[in-house]
């Protein structure tokens, strides 16, 4: 024992001078710190996608409707509501959040007596933290979600405006994997899709390589999931919550990476599809994707289902619309094939109304499914388009389809800016013509798909945006033809509706080309329809109005596809001839009254 | 469990062996009855919240921020409140977090040894409704159905401040006269006991521990 | 060496049975001790734990790979990154994910600063234990400074929940840097201090000297590990043996010591300290300012792990802390074990130093070998 | 460390060992019969420098019906680590014990007892209990043994919580009639 170790602890009075320690008020002096993870809040941009409740390892959120929100597209309508005897602020739920609305707050203290009161949904619930600008937000470099979408391969622009082989090559297996694997599985786009695809299950199936549980998936709701997974106007995506931050899931490329790899003599197999036949017979109308969808899932129902087609092969716009650099016609004869094989009996080059009578079918069956599409071509409405190098854009997918030259020329103007006029443009760059496309709007106003607008653009195709045709002449050459059109302006609606373009008169111009595609839109044909019956048919536009189910006035008539909705794609067909079809059944088994 | 075992007669105290029990007291807790003058029980709890003694006994993860607490930084003595080593000194119990089911019947014996009045104060997420282990075989989910609880602080962890501003609570409550957990769990007894059985399989102590 | 205890009869009335714990102010965290004591002298000593079990290798087999992220900074209370940091690299072994060279850094200084704080802690304690409680007072309070600045780093005081796997979940904030270097000066100012009231103490020498020496072969038997070993004459520390992180690029020494007992066992600890600031001072000035934080991931909502096993060690405060992870190439784990170094200091190795030491050392017995009971039971 | 396997080579001559597998460059891992086991561990303690015993730990493959005990030693010298698996009946888990090649042994055989309910004959205290008091249920770390179920029927939840699904949700918002009865076919 040392002198020095006797005296040494009295150091400690050193410190007897110092500045105390103490935090004079802790509670007001002491906000968490800026990253601090306190209580939860939720902004507006959250749509209810549930992420945050999947991860949550302590189940902490409750996904719960709230009442007086703003029905959204791609919105659920439910907020996550936190459980404080649960959470446990490890904020994974912020950092997987998919539209990064969720984010905490530096508010930590929340005491009192009732254990039941730890219960709050953020961002509707009024809570005192709610207006704190500190908190724990998801760093930018920081991503527990994947954003980028595994790119496709495709032909390049010169390969691919060269022929008509198909432009996208497919999802190679890993590939298709890497992408599945983005998906979050909220089911948000379900709601979207207008045929209610059971879209994460079957993402999972092609995540887990099982592509037999997947088709099994897709012919739950969809029998053209070969055609769908090449040319579906995929709405899903444009809900898909990964799209907030990155790249939606390719949906669409994913159902196509199912049907890839299961060859079609395996789908009665797989599908377990047997036929036990009701007695009952139904026609369909139209043999495109609306019909031969009802046609299918009657057939499944027992139900002698026989399909009248004017043409003389099945496919309806999609053979005949939809050019095979898109939709090669050995994966539309894939879909069709396999709903013929379950004995749906076709009428091909049956025209009903001219071959034969609406009432006989009236008459002969117990149901009728009427979709016959839209196949008139809508008019400019400008002076000259009788022109007769005028031509159709549906009569020139028609041609190409059925392997006729429809001689577009050397130079030519599409008119449009859907997915038609695309198709006509790319068409005829095929055909070896330079192409400009004539739209009213902006590039961002067309309908057409986008991909289909950046793939034209890559083939050489010009797009001529806010360019409105004023007048159709003759030109010098009488094979040739002259239009007149003028720039627009894109003014601002006042009822808030989208831009209005605005002819500016002191802008026009006038060209001459070896044709003019008018691509504007199609309309229907009801006249086949006897005048007796229709008293009892609703109609608007020269459209179909169905009720439920897809059900007319006329009790044994049901209708769908583009000339009974407004979507006017394969998919909302397909929907309505499902529906349709569960409508024949609950009518024909009498659980639905006329 | 008979409920009519205890509303009858002495605790039963029929997990002790037969030699223990002599040992052991079979009275029933009474409740506490307020002074009859309202005047004297507002300042005996007034004297009563301005001097909380702590028991310290870590139960759980909890633990970890009281030594923040009692010390130098954020220096709880200025509020009244001091650790204390046994139940016999103390008046509030912490309830560091979650509580397995071992460590319960620690708790409840140390509880039942604490002199009243006292109240029972849960730290952290996990004795509300299960917390970070709401699925854990070992621990308790929801610590009311076993003692009464007068005061929740959420969080994991509650931070020093928190557990400062639950004092806060804790003492504007029994100056209002509200914390009365302890009679609660008297009146209640049966139901708590019962409570306390289900889950503690191997009861080998007195009912009460005075 | 592995004998039982010899058997005591209580009934000859010459022994008291005394529990230490679970309820007890001089027992480290929730745990009990079973003493059987003559006179002052302790003859057996049973070490009771379980009552911080919370099934933690259960709970982890039933959530899913990022599920566990939150879960496993839980099992040990004092000093949750090193689970952080352990279940981090486990998993990047398995999946083959490599955490970038910014993150290794950012682990390393959060690793270290977790030392310093854990140590602190322990300090306080031991101070405590041999009635300085005004170095308790003082440590933790600098605690509390290191916690504000894992608070501002990571968004939370104990549980972090920073080291993710992948690397970690965000930069260091603006002017942290300086703040750090702040704080690891009144540390160091702190140590000193220390040094003077503490181990100059001539009551701290005096009962500390001796008391529960642990002989050199007992080391590898009881495995015995980090500065329980270095203070037993052993060079062994991961970060020297098997350098994970950042450690082979940054200068520190070994401490070791050769008496073995509560005396040489604290002044490895506080030397390390010193050891820690200069490796958190060279972090401070070395580490890369730019680059990626986190390795590329896949989404980790359905985040399958290949199958494999595989065992990672770090070197926490108390000694070798490690993962043992099995995956079957689900999206679950099969088997997690989490290996404590409490393990075997607080049950085989306290059982056998308790006896024969005065029932007042027990407490400082016990801080000196410094476990975590959540550390055991898990 | 390439003579790890030499090491384990050379043991072979008088151990049927299997499954040699190395980790890392300092980790490896071989499998012994349930009888060779304890003898193997001992020389590896004994002659090779294996004198660290990391832990002690078993993995429960209900699928094959056995458990796979892990003993993981450490050569300090060669800083090297060896993990000795062994395959054990799950119906009759039974092994020898290693209680008096290290002292820790003890405690780990307690807990994988209490946990999985496999036996150490010899071992001192086996039976005590370790982490649970007065557990009344199959050992808990046995996969089947639900632990989620068993809370929620023991210590229950507490009331008002309720989630709903966002597809499902918006379907009886948005399409209710879009959906085939049970009775209408589909595979």
């Amino acid at each position: 024992m040392s002198l020095k170790d006797l005296i040494s602890p009295f150091y400690v009075w050193q410190r007897a001078f110092e500045k105390p320690y103490t935090q004079k008020r802790p509670i007001e002096d002491r906000p968490g710190a800026p990253r601090y993870r306190g209580f939860h809040m939720n902004s507006e941009e959250c749509i209810g996608c549930g992420t945050c409740e999947s991860i949550c390892q302590n189940h902490a959120i409750d996904m719960v409707p709230v009442e007086g929100l703003e029905q959204r597209a791609g919105d659920s309508g439910l907020r996550p509501r936190f459980d404080y005897g649960r959470c446990c602020w490890c904020a994974l739920c912020v950092d997987i959040c998919t539209t990064r609305s969720l984010h905490l707050s530096n508010h930590y203290a929340w005491v009192t007596e009732d254990p039941d009161a730890f219960h709050f949904t953020a961002g509707t619930d009024a809570m005192p933290w709610n207006q704190n600008s500190l908190g724990y937000r998801r760093d930018d470099d920081y991503h527990l979600l994947v954003h980028d979408r595994v790119e496709m391969q495709a032909l390049s622009a010169e390969e691919s405006v060269a022929g008509f082989d198909e432009v996208m090559r497919g999802y190679t297996e890993e590939e298709a994997v890497l992408e599945a694997d983005r998906c979050v599985e909220c089911g948000i786009c379900v709601a979207t899709c207008p045929a209610h695809m059971a879209i994460p299950d079957y993402i999972r199936t092609v995540r887990k390589g099982d592509y037999e549980a997947g088709l099994r998936l897709l012919y739950e709701t969809n029998p053209f999931s070969s055609t769908c997974g090449r040319i579906c106007t995929h709405r899903c995506e444009t809900v898909c919550v990964m799209g907030y931050q990155g790249d939606p899931i390719a949906i669409r490329w994913l159902k196509r990476a199912i049907v890839d790899r299961v060859p079609q003599e395996k789908y009665r197999e797989i599908l377990g599809d047997e036929v036990e036949e009701n007695g009952k017979t139904v026609g369909v109308i139209g043999a495109g994707p609306g019909g031969m969808s009802a046609a299918y899932y009657l057939r499944r129902q027992g139900y002698a289902v026989t399909v009248y087609e004017a043409q003389a092969r099945a496919g309806g716009m999609l053979r005949y619309g939809v050019p095979s650099y898109r939709l090669p016609d050995n994966q539309l004869d894939k879909d069709l094939e396999y709903i013929r094989s379950l004995g749906v009996e076709m009428r091909f080059n049956t025209q009903v109304g001219r071959d034969i009578p609406f009432t006989q079918l009236l008459d002969e069956h117990d149901a009728l499914f009427l979709a016959v599409g839209l196949n008139q071509p809508s008019a400019l409405r400008i002076a000259g388009e009788e022109h007769p190098r005028v031509l159709s854009g549906l009569r020139v997918l028609d041609d190409v389809a059925s392997g006729k030259d429809p001689g577009v020329g050397k130079r030519v103007a599409v008119i449009g800016g859907g997915n038609v006029a695309m198709d006509a443009a790319r068409v005829s760059r095929r055909l070896g013509a330079e192409v400009d496309v004539l739209y009213r709007r902006r590039i961002e106003d067309m309908p057409a798909d986008p991909e289909e607008i950046r793939e034209s653009q890559a083939e050489g195709c010009t797009l001529v945006p806010q360019a409105i045709p004023v007048e159709i002449r003759n030109a010098s050459d009488s094979n040739q033809v002259t239009i007149v059109w003028g720039e627009a302006e894109m003014v601002a609606d006042d009822k808030g509706g989208r831009p209005r373009p605005v002819l500016q008169e002191d802008r026009m111009h006038e060209e001459t080309y070896d044709c003019i595609i008018a691509a504007i839109g199609q309309g229907g044909q009801i006249d086949f329809i006897p005048a007796e019956f229709r008293d009892r048919i609703e109609f608007k536009w020269n459209k179909f109005v169905p009720g439920d189910y897809q059900q007319t006035g006329l009790e044994k008539l049901f209708v769908g596809g583009d000339i009974a909705n407004s979507r006017a794609d394969a998919i909302s067909a397909i929907e309505d001839g499902h529906h349709a079809a569960r409508g024949i059944h609950r009518f024909l088994s009498g659980a639905l009254d006329g | 469990m008979d409920m009519q075992k205890y509303a009858l007669g002495p605790l039963p105290n029929d997990g002790l062996s037969a030699e223990d029990r002599d040992l052991f007291s079979d009275a029933r807790p009474v409740p506490y009855e307020p002074y009859p003058v309202a005047v004297v029980e507002k300042f005996v709890n007034w004297v009563r919240a301005n001097s909380l003694w702590l028991l310290a006994f870590g139960t759980g993860c909890g633990a970890i921020e009281l030594n923040p607490l009692m010390t130098a930084r954020f220096d709880a003595y200025r509020m009244g409140v001091q650790m204390r080593p046994t139940p016999r000194q103390s008046s509030v119990f912490i309830i560091g977090g979650y509580a397995s089911v071992k460590t319960l019947k620690r708790i409840i014996r140390s509880y039942e040894q604490m002199q009243g009045p006292k109240f029972v104060v849960c730290l952290g997420i996990c004795p509300i409704n299960g917390g970070m282990y709401w699925d854990s075989y070992n621990t308790l989910n929801k610590f009311d159905e076993y003692l009464p609880v007068d005061l929740y602080i959420t969080g994991c962890m509650p931070r020093p401040e928190v557990l400062m501003a639950g004092v806060l609570e804790l003492k504007k409550k029994i100056k209002e006269g509200r914390a009365d957990g302890a009679n609660r769990y008297i009146e209640n007894f049966e139901w708590y006991k019962a409570n306390q059985k289900r889950v503690i399989k191997d009861w080998n102590m007195p009912d009460y521990n005075w | 060496m592995f004998e039982p205890n010899p058997p005591i009869d209580l009934s000859s009335g010459k022994y008291l049975k005394l529990w230490q714990g679970p309820q007890h102010p001089g027992i480290t965290g929730n745990m009990s001790l079973e003493l059987i004591t003559r006179g002052d002298e302790v003859v057996d000593c049973k070490t009771h734990v379980g009552y911080l079990h919370r099934g933690f290798e259960k709970l982890m087999e039933r959530r899913t790979f990022i599920q566990n992220f939150p879960v496993v900074c839980r099992i040990a209370v004092p000093e949750p990154t090193f689970n952080e940091y352990l279940y981090a690299a486990v998993v990047e072994e398995l999946t083959g994910i490599e955490s970038p060279p910014r993150a290794e850094w950012i682990r390393t200084l959060n690793l270290e600063l977790m030392r310093l704080a854990s140590y602190l802690m322990w300090l306080g304690g031991i101070g405590a234990a041999f009635g300085q409680s005004t170095v308790y007072q003082w440590t933790v309070t600098h605690r509390d400074y290191i916690l504000d600045l894992f608070e501002e780093m990571t968004g939370a005081r104990i549980y972090h929940m920073y080291i993710v796997p992948g690397g970690v979940r965000g930069r260091l904030p603006e002017g942290f840097e300086d703040r750090c270097r702040d704080v690891l000066n009144r540390v160091e100012k702190l140590l000193h201090d220390v040094e003077k009231v503490l181990f100059n103490n001539v009551v701290f020498k005096t009962r500390t000297k001796g008391l529960g020496h642990i002989p050199k072969e007992m080391v590898d038997p009881y495995g015995i590990t980090g500065p329980n070993q270095r203070a037993a004459g052993f060079s062994r520390d991961l970060r020297k043996d098997a350098p994970y992180l950042v450690y082979d690029q940054l200068e520190f020494d070994l401490i070791t010591a050769t008496e073995s007992d509560t005396y040489a066992r604290s002044w490895v600890r506080y030397l390390e300290m010193h050891e820690g600031i200069r490796m958190l001072r060279q972090c401070l000035d070395r580490m890369p300012q730019d680059g990626p934080f986190q390795a590329k991931m896949p989404n980790v909502l359905h985040w399958e792990v290949p199958a494999g096993e595989t065992y990672i060690k770090a070197e926490c405060t108390r000694g070798e802390y490690g993962y043992y992870m099995v995956t079957d190439g689900s999206e679950y784990l099969r088997r997690v074990h989490v290996r404590g170094p409490s393990y075997t200091h607080a049950i085989a190795l306290m059982e056998k130093l308790a006896v024969g030491t005065n029932i007042a050392d027990i407490a400082g017995l016990m801080v000196s070998l410094h476990t975590y009971p959540p550390e055991i039971e898990r | 460390m390439a003579n790890a396997i030499q090491l384990l080579a050379d043991f072979g001559r008088n151990f049927t060992l299997s499954d040699i597998r190395e980790q890392r460059v300092d980790l490896a891992f071989c499998k012994a019969p349930k009888e060779q086991a304890v003898r193997l561990i001992r020389e590896l303690r004994d002659d090779a420098g294996y004198t660290h015993l990391v832990f002690l730990t078993n993995t429960d493959y209900i699928e094959q019906g056995i458990f796979t005990l892990t003993y993981m030693l450490h050569n300090y010298d060669a800083r090297h680590t060896l993990g000795v698996h062994v395959d054990l009946d799950r119906n009759a888990a039974e092994m020898e014990s290693i209680h008096n090649l290290w002292a820790q042994a003890a405690t780990y055989q307690r807990e994988l007892r209490e946990m999985y309910g496999i036996r150490f004959p010899g071992s001192p205290r086996l039976d005590e209990d370790f982490c649970l008091e007065g557990w009344d249920q199959i050992p808990p770390m046995l996969k089947e043994f639900d632990t989620a179920a068993f809370s929620l029927e023991r210590f229950h939840s507490r009331e008002g919580r309720g989630s709903v699904d966002p597809s499902e949700h918006m379907k009886t918002l948005l399409y209710p009639t879009h959906s085939d009865e049970p009775s209408s076919g589909g595979s």
